[in-house]
């Protein structure tokens, strides 16, 4: 049970990691708790209810394969603006408006 | 024709899958032109099988269990497939001149292809599988664009779209977690038995979609990203990804499957994501300057059209799906012509007082995106009054009256908007034709071909039910 | 199939011209007027067709297929007067169109395709079709009027558009509660009235939509800046044929829907069509600007024609169908007429005018022709349906309909000033040398006048054909021998 | 002969189908096609006498159901009864001629194709109005004869005065016809038909108040038409128009009709006391103000044109007095001799080139037709014993005294005065010696034979009387007391008018002097019509213009902006929502999915 409780702290932090950093890469990396999070929460949840371990396992890998490409993403975004405009703060990308 | 089945539900994927790989490699080459003409030509090869198997085959199983396909399914996904070709192509002249051409046109292809998948699954991982494939490559196609705007733009939709990711999986688990199982059919009984925690996970999904579709609560992302974006990637992206949105929500959502059992308020959440959609959008757009920034608005608006579909439960099936498909080929059309476009008149920046006197110097075009705008606007005679025609009746028949009554006063707001464009292209422009560089020549009248030919189908399907009867709409899109 | 003719020649005639004419204008007119010719000429033969058959509807269904009701075109005794009409005005309008050079291959494919819809409005026989029509007419006025009109003509256009769009809108949203409520038969056929708690709003909704294109008073101010910036061509389609698609509409659909509301809804129209009356009649006396002032006069015509279709008797309503052909001549004959003093004086500043029948006397003569007969003359067109609305109102509504009194005196006194104003008085030294009406358009105003001057004297042949259909529909408000 | 009886629409085709072809031959053809306008009024005078022969046996009626649509129909017919016999041979004799009058007085008028076309067409309407059978045939023709007056009026049209009158008429007119025409429709609603005969007799049934309120309407109707008090303002402008116009319309036929009107539906206004002390009062008043209005007037036509609505005022107090026979009577005998007294000025006008009376005298000697015509004619208006109108004016008289004595004594007064001011119009006109340029001379042939004819009608009618009162089943006997009375007062008139004006104008200061402020007043007939334009006509153009402006301008289109303004306020809110900071994009996906879970997880499941 304090698995559960474990999982949902730690996404809170994530979502709450995302809202107020200054700075992109650490929103990256609240990103990733939460995607984290949610999959341990989720192979904590399937194990405890006992479903077959082999899919939650395939389960499990898929939501790791996710946060993977996603995480890459984001850095290459960043990469990019910060290569093309050397901008990485959240207060920075405010020129888009209306 | 048992054995035909199956296997002509793969071709199109495969088929897609391989020119991608071709042209990447030819643009390794440094054959960066047949790279693109390779995926392009792919896609369009996809779309016309879907279309035949649409007509020829009838629903089954394809790509194993989970997935299905033939009849309607076929239909929406030769659709994306054309959508997604005529967006290769209109971009055709920026593939080739810039470095990553190749992989635009690529990463549109697989995005297609990801879209087919999330339109025919029965089951929720692939879903999401599938919903996060087409997410990832829409920020890196806004990206694409490679201008600030643009950075900034694919930045904010990848935050917001991780922490929707980030929900999403948190359903997931939820779901699996509890009933360790994620088939639709499964879940429907889940639910059914009123369980909260498979409703709290179902949510959580939709939530996921409603961010794909840009409904209201998730909609600050979709102006920035038409604004920023490429004209033709733009016209994929506004369409394409939508369809799939609507009808994994329509597989997920079936008959109103909320609203029998103990969540009576379901149905109301998505009516009112679709009234504040509807209002917000339209108003949003009404003091727009400029042109994409105000289709992203009047995208938000359409998808609450769309959104009415779905709150109308068992009768708003088959409307929603025409709704999709309508739109779609509707905003793609107004952004190729917004291509074509930028490729006569490099100096375009992209505001809708630039268009002016655009009537004048290239009638047709104008025609196109005139039949684009009154086609989204609603009015007869052009694909998009089916769309919204069939989406009212079923609100009403489901007595959602109020709901038609918005979504009937919006269109007319939207006239506002749209009419503004058409008031622009007619007015006496002042800039007379620049001279187009020379190379482009061949390369810009593709884009102007692919605006025609968006245009066509426009107005073909606008009159189309009126001579072949109303029915040919129904026997095109049964599920 | 030849109920489909009179739209598929000028559609077809549309392309052709748009192709054809893209040349020196002179090909473009005359393949357009050829075209428009046809239809008139089909458009009569339907008559005669329809009359030979004993007068019940020649139908020719496009598809069966159930969707939302079988989708087929029919003409019958309430449709065959405006169908004619269509066609008539159709040409006229092509042919006023002749000096347009400014892109008139467009402008003549535009002025067909605005006939088609007009046509497939009047000819549609599902509840579906008409609504599609009823917005596919927008687009071509749309364009006609931003393109070819006047000063700010693109407002104007903007206007028109929103101001219709908007009620149709509505009357979307009435027509599918319609829909869904009962799966609506044929228009033409039999009375299908749906049950009586939605009837209300079906009807107000209908009604929403097509008021505003009657045009009822407050809903009315589209209409003279549609009409001041429109191209002759386009303010004679407008004032001709796009008003009384109002009109056909509430006879056609309101009323066999939803009888029982449109009964109860009678006195309310009959005061719209009063004020309309009155209200048009003092604005017209108030305008400085001609083509204003007559379409100020369309607006207390239709507001003649409201209130006699209120009545709900069967005379009522043939009085009703009278009003809209007689006013679709009259006001077309007015329109030309300010169209062509337009074209050679670039004013229609009323007081730059003065004594211009001693400088054109054949233009003043058929002036004070039309402006005869918009005052309801007896023996010229106005006259018998203005009778009758008045008649059968005061046999409906008794003394509530003494003011529309005040509308007939100022419906002479607004006609006679443009008359006193335009024609009469001293020759200003400003249009010395303009020319008299030319051959064509001799030959335009002597149509227009002699279709004036039958239905002045021979009503019956517009009211002998509608009369088998405004006794179904007067039997099923209850009243109507 | 018959057949005109029989198949009545022949009088009114013809006249129509002439003016048609006078239109159409135009300018060249005029001086042949002129003399075509004849032909129509004496084929209206050969039915007018056919009718009077066979007054006896009851006339065909000939009927067509105009507006037919199921089981309630609206015809139009007609037939030649005794009344329209009656009319017709007025409306033959007056209009013969006055066309011959007019091809000399029109000789070198430009557009005299459209003037003869126009008389053709008013000759023709005026014939279907009297032999109309049923209130819709007979209201058509009504208007149209408004219509034809309009034109007439209007035919000069270049001079403003004449194009202004011409408005002012049918204006005027139009708002006598609206009340006609919402007598009609009182009538339809309640007798459930439009054919007079069955009106007059189902009259009986209907209510009092209906009759009554059916009556005033149409009286409204025919006070417009006969220039009636207060609808009286336009008839002394008509005058604009050319002289042999102001004759045949505006003193025979036209203004005539109101009384016709009356008389052919008298069971209605016999069925209600209100509505004949209405017309008594009515013409009294416009009878008594018209005989002051007269005197004061210095052009010859105005003189005239007040003394028609005087006399009309004359009719009506008949009517109210229940006599509409010799109603009747007294305008057979009226139309006679003011045709002759308006185509005398018209002749006098034509030769002295001015309408003023102070710039005329003496023309006696130079024209002595037109003299001994007209001093024949104001002899008949006065009521001098042997002529015409000293019959018709005797039997109005005593009727009115009949009704109640103070109408009597109020007609004696306006007797008076009236040949008063025909005998000053006489002496400034004839006595004396010519005060104005050029030399006048006689008129030719074709003018001064009208004039011969007309006189002998003024003379003779006075003997018809009788005989028209049986054929109107009236009574014809003449009171003694009365007429000598009625004959007292003329001759007095005569004489003051002579001890007046027998030196010339100068008398008209004379008695400016004496009457002091009432003068002026009676020169603009009591500034009723100055009331009036200034009430009515002159703010109703500007008041239009303040309407449109206020309501139309303003209101509505005011509000249909502001809705478009406040939605692209609106837009600017919603559109402020993106202020691009991310973080707050991201609480917005956070907060929008706590939303929907707290709506739909909130009230289901178990």
């Amino acid at each position: 049970m304090s698995m559960l409780v474990a999982c949902s702290v730690v996404f809170g932090i994530g979502l709450f990691v995302v809202l107020s950093r200054r700075d992109i890469i650490a929103l990256l990396i609240g990103l990733e708790l939460m995607l984290g999070s949610a999959n341990v929460l989720l192979v904590a949840l399937s194990t405890l209810n006992g479903h077959d371990p082999a899919t939650t396992q395939s389960v499990g890998v898929m939501v790791l394969v996710l946060a993977a490409a996603e995480a890459a993403l984001g850095l290459a975004l960043l990469i990019a603006s910060v290569r093309r405009t050397g901008r990485s703060r959240v207060e920075e990308f405010e020129e888009v408006t209306g | 024709m048992e054995f035909v089945t199956p296997t002509v539900l793969w071709i199109p994927g495969a088929v897609v899958l391989i020119g991608v790989v071709v042209g990447l490699a030819a643009e390794a080459a440094k054959h960066r032109a047949l790279g693109v003409g390779v995926i392009a030509v792919a896609l369009m090869v996809a779309a016309v099988v879907c279309a035949w198997s649409a007509v020829k085959v009838s629903i089954s199983p394809a790509f194993g269990w989970m997935f299905l396909g033939g009849g309607g399914f076929s239909t929406v996904a030769s659709v994306v497939y054309l959508l997604a070709g005529l967006s290769v192509a209109s971009g055709w002249r920026r593939a080739i001149s810039t470095s990553r051409g190749g992989t635009v046109a690529g990463i549109t292809a697989l995005s297609a292809v990801a879209i087919q998948l999330l339109t025919s699954t029965l089951d929720l991982l692939p879903a999401i599988l599938a919903l996060e494939v087409v997410a990832l490559a829409g920020y890196a196609l806004v990206s694409a664009a490679a201008s600030r705007r643009s950075d900034e733009a694919a930045l904010r939709y990848f935050v917001q779209g991780g922490v929707a990711a980030g929900f999403t999986v948190l359903g997931l688990a939820v779901i699996y977690g509890v009933y360790g199982t994620t088939g639709y059919v499964r879940l429907f009984e889940i639910v059914d038995g009123g369980s909260r925690a498979a409703a709290f996970g179902m949510v959580l999904v939709l939530a996921a979609f409603a961010f794909k579709l840009g409904a209201v609560p998730f909609h600050s992302w979709a102006p920035d990203v038409y604004e920023t974006a490429d004209a033709s990637v733009a016209g994929f992206l506004a369409s394409a990804p939508k369809i799939g949105a609507l009808m994994a929500l329509l597989l997920l959502f079936p008959a109103g499957m909320f609203n029998e059992g103990r969540f009576p308020t379901a149905t109301l959440a998505i009516a009112v994501m679709a009234a504040a959609s509807i209002i917000l959008g339209n108003l949003g757009a009404l003091r727009q300057s400029s042109l994409g920034r105000m289709l992203g608005y009047s995208g938000i608006a359409q998808v609450g059209y769309g959104l009415i579909g779905l709150a109308a439960g068992v009768t708003g099936y088959q409307a929603t799906a025409l709704f999709a498909l309508t739109y779609a080929v509707g905003v793609a059309t107004a952004f190729f012509v917004a291509e074509a476009v930028r490729e006569r008149r490099p100096g375009w920046d992209g505001s809708i007082g630039g268009l002016s006197g655009l009537a004048a110097e290239a009638p047709f075009l104008a025609a196109a995106m005139v039949a684009a705008l009154l086609s989204l606007t609603g009015i007869p005679l052009l694909i998009g009054f089916w769309g919204k025609l069939f989406v009212f009746v079923a609100a009403v028949s489901a007595d959602l009256t109020w709901l038609a009554v918005i979504g009937v006063i919006g269109s007319v707001v939207s006239f506002g908007y749209y009419g503004a464009v058409i008031r622009s292209m007619y007015t006496r422009g002042v800039e007379t034709e620049e001279n187009i560089p020379a190379g482009t020549r061949f390369s810009g009248r593709v884009a102007c071909a692919v605006a025609l030919v968006a245009g066509l189908i426009v107005v073909v399907g606008g009159v189309g039910p009126l001579i072949a009867g109303l029915d040919v709409i129904s026997r095109l899109l049964v599920f | 199939m030849n109920v489909l003719l009179p739209i598929a020649i000028p559609l077809t005639g549309a392309l052709v011209v748009a192709l054809a004419g893209r040349g020196e204008s002179g090909g473009a007119r005359r393949v357009s007027a050829m075209f428009a010719f046809a239809t008139f000429a089909v458009t009569v033969y339907l008559a005669f067709a329809w009359n030979a058959e004993g007068g019940e509807c020649i139908r020719w269904v496009i598809s069966s297929a159930q969707g939302l009701g079988v989708l087929s075109l029919a003409v019958d005794g309430l449709s065959l007067p405006l169908v004619v009409l269509t066609g008539f005005l159709g040409l006229i309008a092509v042919l006023t169109s002749w000096e347009v050079h400014e892109h008139a291959a467009a402008h003549h494919a535009l002025l067909l395709c605005l006939e088609a819809a007009v046509m497939t409005v009047f000819l549609a026989d599902n509840v579906i079709l008409f609504y599609v029509a009823w917005e596919a007419v927008l687009i071509p006025m749309f364009f006609l009027i931003s393109v070819w009109g006047h000063e700010n003509r693109r407002a104007a256009a903007f206007k028109f558009f929103i101001y219709t769009f908007a009620g149709s809108a509505l009357m979307l949203v009435g027509i599918i509660t319609l829909l869904v409520s009962s799966p609506l038969g044929s228009l033409a056929g039999g009375v299908t009235a749906i049950s009586a708690d939605k009837q209300t709003l079906v009807f107000w909704l209908l009604a929403a939509g097509l008021l505003v294109k009657v045009p009822v008073v407050p809903l009315h101010t589209w209409l003279p800046d549609a009409h001041v910036e429109a191209p002759t061509a386009g303010s004679i389609m407008l004032a001709g044929v796009l008003l009384k698609m109002g009109g056909y509409g509430l006879l056609r659909i309101a009323l066999p829907v939803a009888p029982d509301a449109f009964a109860a809804a009678g006195p309310v129209l009959a005061v719209l069509g009063g004020i309309g009356i009155v209200y048009g009649a003092i604005l017209a006396l108030g305008q400085r600007d001609l083509k204003r002032l007559v379409a100020y006069s369309s607006v207390a015509h239709m507001g003649f024609m409201l209130l006699a279709m209120s009545t709900g008797t069967r005379l009522g309503i043939g009085a009703a169908m009278l009003i809209m052909v007689s006013h679709g001549v009259v006001s077309g004959l007015l329109f030309f007429l300010v169209g062509a003093i337009y074209d050679r004086t670039h004013t229609r500043e009323i007081s730059r005018f003065g004594g211009l029948i001693s400088q054109i006397p054949v233009w003043g003569g058929v002036f004070v022709f039309g402006a005869l007969a918009s005052l309801g003359l007896p023996g010229l067109s106005g006259f018998p349906g203005e009778l009758l609305s008045v008649l059968e109102g005061f046999g409906r509504f008794g003394w509530w309909i003494a003011p529309i009194g005040v509308g007939v005196i100022l419906g002479a006194a607004y006609n006679l000033y443009a008359v006193r104003a335009v024609a009469h008085g001293e020759p200003s030294a400003e249009w010395q040398g303009i020319s008299d009406l030319g051959v064509r358009e001799r030959l335009i105003a002597a149509s227009f006048v002699v279709c004036i001057v039958g239905l002045g004297l021979w009503p019956g042949t517009v009211l002998s054909v509608t009369d088998a259909a405004s006794r179904v529909l007067s039997m099923a408000l209850g009243g109507g021998q | 002969m018959s057949i005109l009886v029989q198949q009545p629409w022949i009088a009114v085709l013809v006249p129509a189908t002439l003016a048609f072809v006078i239109a159409l031959g135009g300018r060249r053809a005029v001086p042949l096609t002129r003399w075509l306008a004849l032909v129509g009024p004496l084929t209206v005078l050969a039915t007018g006498v056919a009718g009077l022969a066979g007054a006896g046996s009851d006339p065909a009626i000939v009927s067509v159901s105009w507006l037919a649509q199921g089981a309630r129909s609206i015809a139009v017919g007609a037939s030649v009864d005794a009344l329209a016999a009656v009319m017709l041979t007025v409306v033959g004799v007056v209009s013969a001629m006055v066309v011959l009058f007019s091809v000399g007085y029109m000789a070198e008028d430009p557009a005299q194709a459209r003037y003869f076309a126009l008389v053709s067409v008013f000759s023709a309407a005026m014939t279907g109005l009297v032999i109309s059978t049923t209130l819709v045939g007979l209201f058509a023709a009504w208007e149209l004869v408004g219509a034809c007056s309009y034109l007439l009026i209007g035919f000069w049209y270049r001079k403003p005065a004449a194009a202004n009158a011409a408005m002012k008429a049918f204006i005027v007119t139009r708002i006598g016809d609206v009340g006609f025409l919402l007598g009609i429709a009182l009538l339809w609603a309640n007798a459930g038909t439009a054919d007079i005969a069955t009106v007059n007799t189902a009259v009986g049934t209907l209510p009092v108040a209906v009759a009554t309120l059916a009556a005033l309407m149409l009286f409204a109707g025919a006070a417009g038409k006969s220039a009636q008090f207060p609808l009286h303002i336009w008839l002394p402008e008509a005058m604009e128009g050319p002289t042999p116009v102001s004759a045949l319309i505006h003193a025979a036929t036209m203004v005539a009709a109101g009384v016709f009107l009356v008389a052919r539906m008298w069971p209605v206004f016999a069925a209600s006391e209100i509505a004949l002390q209405v017309m008594l009062w009515v013409g009294l008043i416009t009878a008594l103000g018209a005989a002051m209005a007269a005197i004061a007037q210095r052009d010859i036509k105005r003189v005239l044109a007040y003394s028609t609505i005087s006399q009309l005022g004359f009719m009506f107090v008949a009517l109210g007095a229940g006599q509409w026979q010799i109603a009747i009577f007294h305008l057979v005998t009226h139309a006679a001799f003011k045709a002759l007294l308006f185509l005398g000025s018209g002749s006098v006008i034509h030769s002295a080139g001015t309408q003023d009376l102070h710039e005329m005298g003496g023309l006696g000697r130079v024209m002595p037709v037109t003299m001994v015509t007209w001093v024949l004619g104001a002899g008949a208006l006065a009521g001098i014993p042997p002529l015409a109108g000293f019959f018709s004016k005797d039997g109005i008289i005593h009727a009115a005294w009949v009704a109640s004595p103070v109408a009597g004594a109020v007609l004696v007064l306006a007797s008076l005065m009236t040949a008063f001011y025909i005998t000053r119009a006489t002496l400034l006109a004839f006595a004396g010696d010519f005060r104005g340029q050029g030399h006048p001379h006689e008129s030719p042939w074709t003018m001064t034979l009208p004039l011969m004819v007309l006189a002998a009608g003024a003379v003779g009618l006075g003997f018809a009387g009788g005989s028209l009162a049986e054929l109107l089943g009236g009574h014809g006997a003449l009171e003694p007391v009365v007429a000598i009375v009625s004959a007292l007062v003329a001759l007095t008139g005569v004489a003051v008018g002579w001890s007046f004006y027998r030196r010339g104008p100068s008398a008209d200061t004379v008695l400016e002097t004496r009457l002091g402020a009432v003068y002026p007043t009676a020169a603009n007939a009591f500034g009723v019509d100055a009331l009036l334009t200034r009430l009515f006509v002159r703010p109703a153009r500007s008041f239009a213009e303040k309407v449109y402006d206020a309501i139309d301008r303003r209101l509505i289109d005011g509000a249909v902006n502001g809705v478009g303004k406040l939605a692209v306020g609106a837009g600017r809110l919603a559109a402020g929502l993106q202020t691009g900071q991310i973080d707050l994009a991201a609480a917005m996906v956070g907060a929008g999915i706590v939303f929907l879970t707290a709506l739909v997880i909130g009230w289901g499941g178990r």
